[in-house]
This record gives C-alpha cells, structure tokens and sequence, in this order.
C-alpha cells in the first residue's frame, strides 16, 4: 500500500469515501456537513462526490438526529453521525446511552446498532465553555459503547473503517487542534484495531500514558527529558473503552512509573481510570512512585487566551512533572 | 344486511379471516396482561409493569394491515403492540419470568419486550425514546428502497418530551414513511393530558410538522384502521408522515405502585363500560363476520393460549449468572 | 405631515427621546460588530464571533420597552441583543479581548456576554440553551409576585430543538410572563430554514401550544415593535406567552468560518439593500423626529463610542492565570 | 434537638417541607411530584400541604423543565427539581452541564444558579436497564456542580438542607433501596457539610470507602470479617464531588489498604477517582497492597433478579474481597 502525507481531517474524510464506496449502507448525518462541509471542514466535499441522499445535513435537533442514526443502525443502514461538537452529545446522551448502547443487551442480542458517533472534542480554539469539553470519560462509563480517540491521521482513518466494520456503537473522539496536522496515511482501506495501544516512544524511565494532542505534547516532553538522561516511554491510548490493559501493564512492569496526561478534567477522567486500573492489577508491585495524573484544571475551559492555556496540560507541564516523579520528588 | 357503503370501514376493508384473527388477537392481549398481573402477584414476575388493558383496540387496529417486514417501536405499555404485530405469548411470559427463552433471553422483561423477526423493534422504557428511534427505521426502509412503513407509538405523555418534536419534524422534511401513533389516555402516569399539554388534542400538533393529524375514538377498532389504513397509504406512495391520535383508557394503574389518586372511580366505570373488544365483537356478530359461539371459542383459545404460555415460561431455564456480560458486545 | 392615525406604531407609541435613544444604539450596535470585526482581524480577538449585522431592528425594537427587570435570554449572535438591553461597549470589548473589566471577566467571550445587571442573562453558545432558562425567568417573576417580562431570543434553527418544544410548552400551560422571539434570517449555519423546518413559518408552530403567533418582518422597526408591545401587554396581564417571528438577515457569513458556499451574492444584496437603521432613521426624519444632521450626530456618536470602547479594553488588565479556577464555585 | 427513627424518605420529605416553610423562594419540581406524591412516594403528601403552586408538577420534559428550574434558580427561586429516575438526567445533561455547572464560570462571577436536582439511583428493583443506573461519576468530573450521596436518613436531611443553603447547582443521589430504611433523624433544621466523609466504621486492617447502598453492605461485611479477626474500617463517602480527600488519605495512611465498593459501572466510576486520588498522594507509599475496586459489572442492568444481583457488589462479595485484601491474596 502506498503512504502519503495527508492530514487528520482528510484521512477521516478519505475513510468515510471509502466506506461509501463500498457500502451502499453508509450515510453521513450532521449538522452542516453537506454544503457548509462540516464545522471543522471534515466532511468538506463529499456531498458534491455522493450527493444529498449519502450526506445529510440534519436540523439543529441533536438528540432526535441521533434517535434517528440509532433507529436506522438498527434496522440496515450504517450511519457516520457527526456531532457539530462533543459537547453537543450532551443533548442526545439518553440516545447514546439508554438506547444505542444497551439496545444489544437489552434484547438479549437479538438486535445490533452499528452506528458510528464522530465527536470533535477538546479546547484551545477559543471556543470557552461550551464548545471545549473533552467528554470522552463519561463514554468510557458506559458498557455497550466503544470509545476511541486516533491522535494520527493514519489511525484517524484505520480507526473510522474499525468502527465502521464493528456491529456495535462505537465514538470516535477526534480532537480540533489536530485535524489540521499531517502525517503519513495508506491509501486504501486498512483498519485499526479497536481496544490496542501502541508504543509511540520505547522508554525505560517512566511510562507516560496519553491520547489525542497529548499523544504529541507528552511526545514533545519526552524529547526534551531525553537531552537530560530520562528516557520516557510514551503510550498512545488509542481506546478509551475498551483499554488495553495488557500494553500499559507490561510497560509499568518495566518502567516502574506511571503518569497519565489528558485533556478531560482531572477528576473522575480517563487518567483515573488508568491509574486505578494500574493500582489494583499485579503491576502495583513494580511501581517505584506514586502514580501521577496530569489533567485539566478543575474549571470549565475559559475564553481568555492565557486562562485557556492553563487549563489543560501543556508540554512544558509534561516535562515537568515527568521529570519530578522519575527523580523522585513527587 | 345494511347497504355495504355503510358498514364500518374495517368490515368493508379486511377479509373475514382477518377480523377474527384480530379479534382473537385482542382477547389474547387481555388474557395476557390479566395472566400477567397475576403472575406478578404470585412472584412469578418481578419489577413492574405497565398494563394496557382496554386500549386494545389502539393496538391491534394500528397493526391490522402491516406484514413482519414493517416495522414497530412501542412504549413502556407496549404487551398489546407486541402481540398485535405477533408475538408468542409464551416467549413473552419466559421474559417477563426472566427465563432465558423470553425474546430477551430474560435481560429485558416487561419493559424491553421486542420482537425483532416480526418487526417491532421494542417496547421503551424512555417515555418517547422510540420516537426517533422510529423515524430511524423509516428512513432505513426509503434510503435502502424498502416498501415498509413503521408504525410508531406513544403516549399523550410523551407528546411533550423534545424527542417527539425533533423527531416528527425530522419525518416530515424527509417525507418518511412512518405513522406517529399517539395513544390518549387521558393520562401521563398521574398527570392530566389536559394539564400537561398545551393543546387539547395532540393531533393539533400535526400543523407544527405540515403533516396530517387526525383524532379518533380509540377504542373503535374500525375507526383507528381507516386512520392507520389512509396513514399507510400515503406513507407508502412516499407522501411522508402522518399523526394520529387514539382517545383511549388505561383500566389499571399507571404500574405496580399507582394509588389512583387523580382519577375518580367513576370515570374508570365509563370507560370500562366502553370496552373495545366487547364492542368490536359486537360489531363482527352484527355484520356476521362470526356468531356468539364462535366469539366465545376465540376467547377461550385465547385464555388457554395464556395458559400454555405460562406453562412454558414457568418450564423455562434461566440465564446463567456468569452470563451476566453476555449480549453487551457483539460475540465474536 | 401625515393623519396621527397612520403614522408607524413606533412612531405614535414611543417618545421621540425613545426613538433617538433606539436609532443610537441601532448605530452602536452596528459599529461595535464592525469594530470587533477589525479587532478580530487585527488579531486582538480571538475565537470566534457570529455578527447580528442586518439585523439590528429585531433587537432594538424588541428591547425598547423593557426596563432593567425585564430579562432577557440571548444567543450565540448576542452582541445586538446585548447592546439593545443597555450594555456597555466597552465592557463588551473588554470581554472580546478577554480582559478581566469585561462582563464575564473574560471567562466567557463573545459566545456567553452577559449583563446581568440590566437583566440580560447571557449569550447562549448552545442553540436552543437559553429557552427553558428564559421560561425559568418567567416563572421566578409570576412565582415571586414581580411584573417583569423575559424576552427569549432564538434563531430559526433553534426551532428544531426539543428544547423549544418543552419550553414553549411549560410557558403556555403555566400561561407565563414571557415572549419568544425567532430571529429568522433565513438559515441556521449554513442550512436553509425552508430545508429544516417542517412548516412554512415558524410562528406557524404557535399553534402546537395554543399561543398567539405572528410573523412580521423583522427590518421593520416599527413593525416588530408593535407586535412585541402586544405581546408584553398580554404578558404582564398574566395571558400567558406569544411567539414572534422576525424576518431578518445576517450580512456577514454565520461565523469566521464561513464560505458562504450556501448562498448567493444576489440574495445577501438584496438583503443589504434593505438595512434596517437606514430604514428606521428615514422613518424617523419622514415624521419628524429628527432631521439629517441630527441623525448623523448620532451615527458619529457610535462610531466614537465604539472608539473608546476598544481603547477601553485595550488598556485593561488580563486575568491572572493563577485564578483559572475563580467563579467555578461561589466564593465562600 | 430530638432525635427520633423515621425512614430515608421522610428524611427527604421534612427537609423539604422544612424548606418550603422558610423560605418563599423554594419550589418543588418533578413529574408526578403532586398528587401521585413522586415515583417513589417521596413528595407524598407535600403537595396537600403546601398547594400546587409550591409544588408543580411538571410535563414530561425533563431537558426543559430541568432549563425551567436553572432559568429560576438564576432569577430568584431556589428549584428542588427531582428526576423521577436518575436516568432520565441523560436527557437534560445539557441543562445541567452546559448550563447551571458552568453559568458562574462563563459568566465571571456576576450569576448564581442555586438548583438542586435529586436523582433517584441504583439497581435492585427490577426496573432493568434503563431505570437502574448508578450515574454519579459522570457528574462528578463537572466542574461547577456539587454531588452528594447520602448513606442514611440523618445526612438524606442534612444534605438535601445543605445543598439548599448553597449558591451553586447540587445534585443528590439517592439510593431507591434506601428510601424506606429507618434511623435516627433530629427534629429542625440542621445541615451536614457537603464534602466531609464520615467514619462509619473504625478500624485497622484495611479502608474500606462506600457509599449510599453499598455502605451499608460494607457494614455488613466488616461486622462478619470483625468475627475473623479482620478490623475494618468503613468510609461513608458521601460527597462525590468534591471528595474529602484528608479523611480518605489519614484512614489509609493509617490502614495500608484500600478497597473502594460501589454500584457503577467498575470502570471510569466513582471507585476510579478515589484510587487514583489515593495513588497519587503521600499515602501511596503507606499502601501494602493494590487498592482494591469493587464495582459494578460492565454491563446494563439485567431484568432477571438473579442477574441483576450479581450485576452490583454484594455484602458476601466485599467480605471475601477485603478478606483477600488482608490477607495478602491479591
Ligand atoms: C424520559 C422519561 N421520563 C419519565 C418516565 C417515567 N414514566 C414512565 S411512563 C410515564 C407516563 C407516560 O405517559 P404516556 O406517555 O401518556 O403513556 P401511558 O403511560 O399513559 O401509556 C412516566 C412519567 C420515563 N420512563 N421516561
Ligand atoms: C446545540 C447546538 N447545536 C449546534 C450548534 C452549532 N451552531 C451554532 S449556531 C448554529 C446555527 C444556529 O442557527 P439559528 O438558530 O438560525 O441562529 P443564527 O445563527 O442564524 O442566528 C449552529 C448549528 C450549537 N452551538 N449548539
Ligand atoms: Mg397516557
Ligand atoms: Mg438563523
């Protein structure tokens, strides 16, 4: 397969051409995704490739929208809905969650609801309080969904064509500040398997444990500890729900520190789950410190600029506290 | 006879076969949910549940004319839709006793219960969850060039919930080929359909959405068919939605803990008085569709299929509880 | 000059201090967009920002009898809304530059600017978020025994929330003291009102909860003036809520994002060449109430106040980074 | 003050009447709150006492009448808004999250949005999927709002008093399988603090912190494991946001050993937060094995009793976990 550099919006809009191709079950629904091509320009042109009848622009109706891509997974079709913002999904929680998640169980598995949630997630736009929000945790609370959250284009795509082919629910947290980064994808179809962390940086110090942009601030922090002698070993989460226990276990076990980076407010987030998951696993033996958790403040995420920026971690934090808990000072 | 132009629409309509058939169908709605109750107050059945004894003209009525590929969502008070689109008694009796052969292999009861190979998609414990969920379905059926309608219930209740709203206007744009079957009766659990909602008949509402709302006496089986049967037609000619609205009245309480305190026994003696089945019984002895024998060897096949199906349900295995994660996930 | 009885509404109702107080802060708020927008250009703004220029008459002539009790629930396109209710500008710049003297405390930018003290309760970044808030505020005033009336303000696209259902509903059957007012320029982003909603006019959906609704358009001044003063009256006279429809038009695209790929450059000229200020301040020379020069002293007057309001905000401090967490709880 | 015995829901009930006597300002809200007296009878008979004017019932709109009780509660009244299943909150998150937890936020300070919504929570009444869940944890990682669970009839009251009293948005969990259980319960007013846990139980071997139901279980099982030389000591946590985080560090520090019990989902629930709170701490190094969680099991609630049971820690099971814990089995 050939590689080219594309960037995490176009790899996403590559796979949902993909699957349009191949499957005359897939349509696109959400909020401006036709002419406008989406709020974050994802869907961009494909109403013009595959027409209105593919691509569906739906009201300003969240829950119902949803309630509708739900009813449809459940009797043929395969939708992609896209939620303008993740932090819209809070208006169509009981769709996601009462019904698209426990439909399966709910009917003894003599139904299926392969439909795929795309929630453009995160801060650092400007955006404040209600259009910043990286919610992903609460999905992860939920059995009956899956939750991923790709920080490449490569896993944008591999990941989308996964929760296509999955029969069950599956969010895709995309983060906005990356739909913009580049980096090399296959073309063609190829999936990412759903539930599998990756090693994106080998290490032997400490591990570091993160998803979306974090996955490249914690990256970036790993380089600089590097010029001092630290050798960070950094993890990109991948799926939130399910975890890979086993990647992130085996890497504690050799490092003996474990820190957590996410942008979701630090209590009850992703960070705390990993870290209890961690503590209460065989692992717990092999750890030399206190497992460190780096998450956003404790606020809704502010408008001004600086306040915005503080809010959630940044590399220079990573370093930081990376630095403090493998000298032994947290 | 009378003039054949003046029979009710539902004699003129269906084949005699048909109306016996939905006659028998409406006893075993009753049947059921009477062996239901029972069985609850045995602690056979546990939970709650939600009996919908004399509406069963709304159900059956409503699902007269669709076929296993035409598709229902239903509500919290959905044993007389799941019967009326077919069910099995028995399997519904192994749900609610939580047995593994129920048609949620015990993980769903009364307020799950579906019947996914006859179409109905589930009862609903969201008030007004399966509204979008409906119009999901129909849009499945238009983008995949499928001739089936769905049919979708709710309760005056759930009128008022955002999900209605969104999800009617969503049919209409789309002109999608779903029927939105309000059933009136009179109550939302506790609260007046008068108190709660803005307008005195819900089919007012069909103007918000520029689709076709009608207001029927629901428990005149003829009268909700030629509704449903008109809705149908214009669904499938790919004209779009319609509403309808049955008038209707629930005997029992709202559930198990209802103390009946917003509601005068009298007014629950009118209704009763005004049973749908007596009278559409009445009706197909009237137009000699059957005699009184044979309306009574419909009921009582009816009350012995309840029987049998209480046996089986009672005969049934229970889930494993180390199947407890089972039926989250797809299995591999 | 003409018969009294055929002059405009707003012109026989209000006092011609009104009036010019109206057309200044008409200019104020169309100055201040476009200072914001340069600001935005120039880099001093950041995020982004939904500009209401085009349609300053439906939040001026819906403010003009409101007193600071009366609240108000804004939008996402708030600014106009904002400055109508009596804000200050340089407030407003102050929080579009995220500086600790604006309304928010630059906590919240443009997308959540709020006055409190003269009773608007805020933009709303969630389509169809302020309407039960503003339903909220109508039943403090009816709980609490106060006379004030809310204004909801909301986009044509909030039309197809549920959010809108369940509030206008609530209003009408506790018959509160409130009004609602559907900004409808013609497209919610990017998608066409006549595509989304399911009826021709959204005041059409009034019906759905047995409120009065009228249409008007929405560059007349007068016009939505006279229908906001009849609701208000019905209002405080404890009849119960309305819903109002303002045809209008956004000049600018829906936010920085925009292509424009949607509509035509036709479309958005016609619409330009109906600018509702020059409109109403022809009004008001035609019948006196003011004249050329006087007019445009007060255009001048805006276009200095906006001045100030950006040097304002220029000087003033930032937030403290160290107080991230401030005002998420009260402060003990 | 007197104490007498009366049950959890009349605990719930005296302070709202407290309430409605004291201050003008506060309402009752809820679907068939009136005269059915509430799904669980908790309301009975306020609505006889004090008119539909102060207790309204509200249509079954649970996005807009929660909008409504955050619109008032900005403008003057104090709402009591009572979800008739705490599931049903996921059809009002928006209101609740979007808007009352971060109203004060967005608006720098200049509003107040003092609503209490209680949530009625938890298995056991086989109600299956939907009218079962145990959701707190969701709330919990929102900045903005506070989160209080009460174990007993005695903070049932003191709570719901405090969260009245407070200036910001306060949800209750309240356990349905509680809402009959009797103790002693002072006459008047009085508040418990949101925030402070409670040593229900002290002990040496092993921390063991739950809450609503499950503390009750917790009980259980530390009074059968006393019998085997076992001494356990019993956190009632009752606030989930914020935690008490100083009575949890002093009790492990103390015991070396922590197991959390809880009835959501295991993973990404209110076992998690506290893990990782721990983990991170000083009282990590006191730890002489993993922590332990013990929480609900990936999946819906079951119809089927059997299942719903195994479904959500029981006492025999925190017995053999805290056993295990002890005696270094894990
Ligand atoms: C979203 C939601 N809110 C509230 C409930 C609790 N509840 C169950 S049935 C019901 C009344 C429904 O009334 P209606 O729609 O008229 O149906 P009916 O029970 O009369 O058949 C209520 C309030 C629920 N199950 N779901
Ligand atoms: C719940 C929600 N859905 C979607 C959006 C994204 N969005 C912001 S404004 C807007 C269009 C709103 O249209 P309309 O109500 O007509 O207001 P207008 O922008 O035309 O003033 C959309 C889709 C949002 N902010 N909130
Ligand atoms: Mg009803
Ligand atoms: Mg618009």
């Amino acid at each position: 397969m050939t590689t080219r550099e594309i960037s995490y919006s176009e790899a996403i809009r590559e796979a949902m051409a993909i699957a349009l191709d191949s499957d005359p079950a897939v349509i696109l629904m959400g909020e401006d995704i036709g002419t406008y091509g989406g709020a974050f320009q994802v869907t961009l042109d494909l109403i013009d490739r595959y027409g209105p009848e593919r691509v569906m622009d739906t009201p300003i109706s969240e829950l119902g929208g949803a309630g509708v891509a739900v009813g449809a997974a459940l009797t043929g079709l395969k939708p992609i809905f896209e939620f303008q913002f993740s932090d819209f999904a809070a208006l169509a929680m009981e769709q996601i969650v009462n019904q698209a998640a426990k439909l399966r169980y709910m009917l003894g598995g003599e139904a299926s609801v392969p439909v795929v949630f795309r929630m453009p997630a995160g801060s650092g736009t400007g955006a404040a309080a209600q259009h910043s929000q990286s919610l992903e945790a609460w999905f992860g609370h939920v059995p009956g969904l899956k939750v991923v959250q790709p920080s490449t284009p490569e896993d944008a795509k591999g990941l989308l064509l996964a929760a296509l082919a999955d029969p069950d629910p599956v969010l895709i947290f995309e983060h906005k500040l990356l739909y913009k980064m580049k980096g090399p994808v296959p073309e063609g179809a190829y999936t990412t398997p759903i539930g599998k962390a990756r090693i994106a940086r080998a290490g032997r110090d400490v591990t570091i444990v993160a998803g979306a942009i974090m996955l490249h601030r914690a990256l970036e922090a790993a380089e600089k500890l590097a010029a001092e002698g630290i050798d960070a070993e950094v993890i990109d989460l991948r799926s939130i729900r399910p975890i890979d226990h086993e990647t992130i276990l085996a890497s504690v076990r050799r490092t003996g520190r474990l820190m957590v980076v996410y942008e979701g407010v630090k209590s009850y987030g992703v960070g705390a789950e990993i870290s209890a998951m961690v503590a209460e696993s065989d692992a717990f033996d092999y750890l030399e410190a206190p497992i460190l958790r780096l998450g956003g403040a404790e606020a809704p995420i502010p408008y001004n600029p600086d306040l915005e920026r503080v809010a959630v971690p940044q590399t220079d934090g990573i370093e930081a506290a990376a630095r403090s808990l493998v000298r032994g000072e947290v | 006879m009378a003039d054949p132009d003046n029979r009710p629409f539902a004699i003129r309509q269906y084949a005699p076969d048909q109306l016996r058939e939905a006659l028998r169908r409406m006893y075993l709605i009753r049947r059921f949910e009477e062996g239901a109750e029972q069985s609850y107050m045995r602690g056979l059945i546990h939970g709650t549940m939600h009996l919908s004894i004399g509406q069963e003209a709304s159900a059956m009525a409503s699902c007269i004319e669709l076929s296993d590929q035409d598709k229902i969502t239903s509500t919290h008070r959905g044993h007389g839709h799941c019967i009326a689109k077919g069910a099995d008694v028995g399997r519904m009796f192994a749900e609610f006793f939580g047995k593994e052969t129920g048609y949620c292999h015990g993980r769903g009861g009364s307020m799950h219960i579906a019947d996914v190979k006859t179409g109905n998609l589930g009862a609903n414990g969201i008030v007004g969850g399966g509204i979008p969920i409906a119009v999901g379905a129909a849009l499945s059926a238009k983008k995949l060039g499928r001739p089936d309608v769905t049919i979708c219930f709710f309760g005056d209740g759930a009128n008022n919930e955002g999900a209605f709203h969104e999800a009617l206007n969503m049919a209409a744009i789309w002109k999608l080929p779903v029927i939105f079957i309000c059933e009136n009766n009179k109550y939302g659990m506790s609260t007046p359909a008068a108190y709660a909602t803005a307008v005195p008949n819900i089919a007012d509402r069909a103007a918000a959405y520029a689709m076709p709302g009608v207001t029927v006496d629901g428990n005149d089986f003829s009268a909700v068919a030629e509704a449903v049967h008109n809705a149908i037609a214009r669904a499938r000619a790919g004209e779009g939605p319609s509403l309808i609205e049955n008038l209707t009245y629930r005997w029992r309480g709202h559930s198990k803990s209802d103390r009946n305190r917003y509601r005068t026994k009298e007014e629950i003696e009118d209704w009763i008085a005004k049973d749908p089945i007596l009278r559409f019984r009445a009706e197909l002895i009237t137009h000699g569709i059957l005699d009184e024998a044979e309306a009574g060897a419909i009921e009582a096949a009816a009350a012995e299929a309840v029987e049998q199906g209480i046996e089986f349900a009672k005969q049934s295995p229970a889930p494993s509880v180390t199947d407890v994660t089972r039926y989250v996930y797809a299995e591999a």
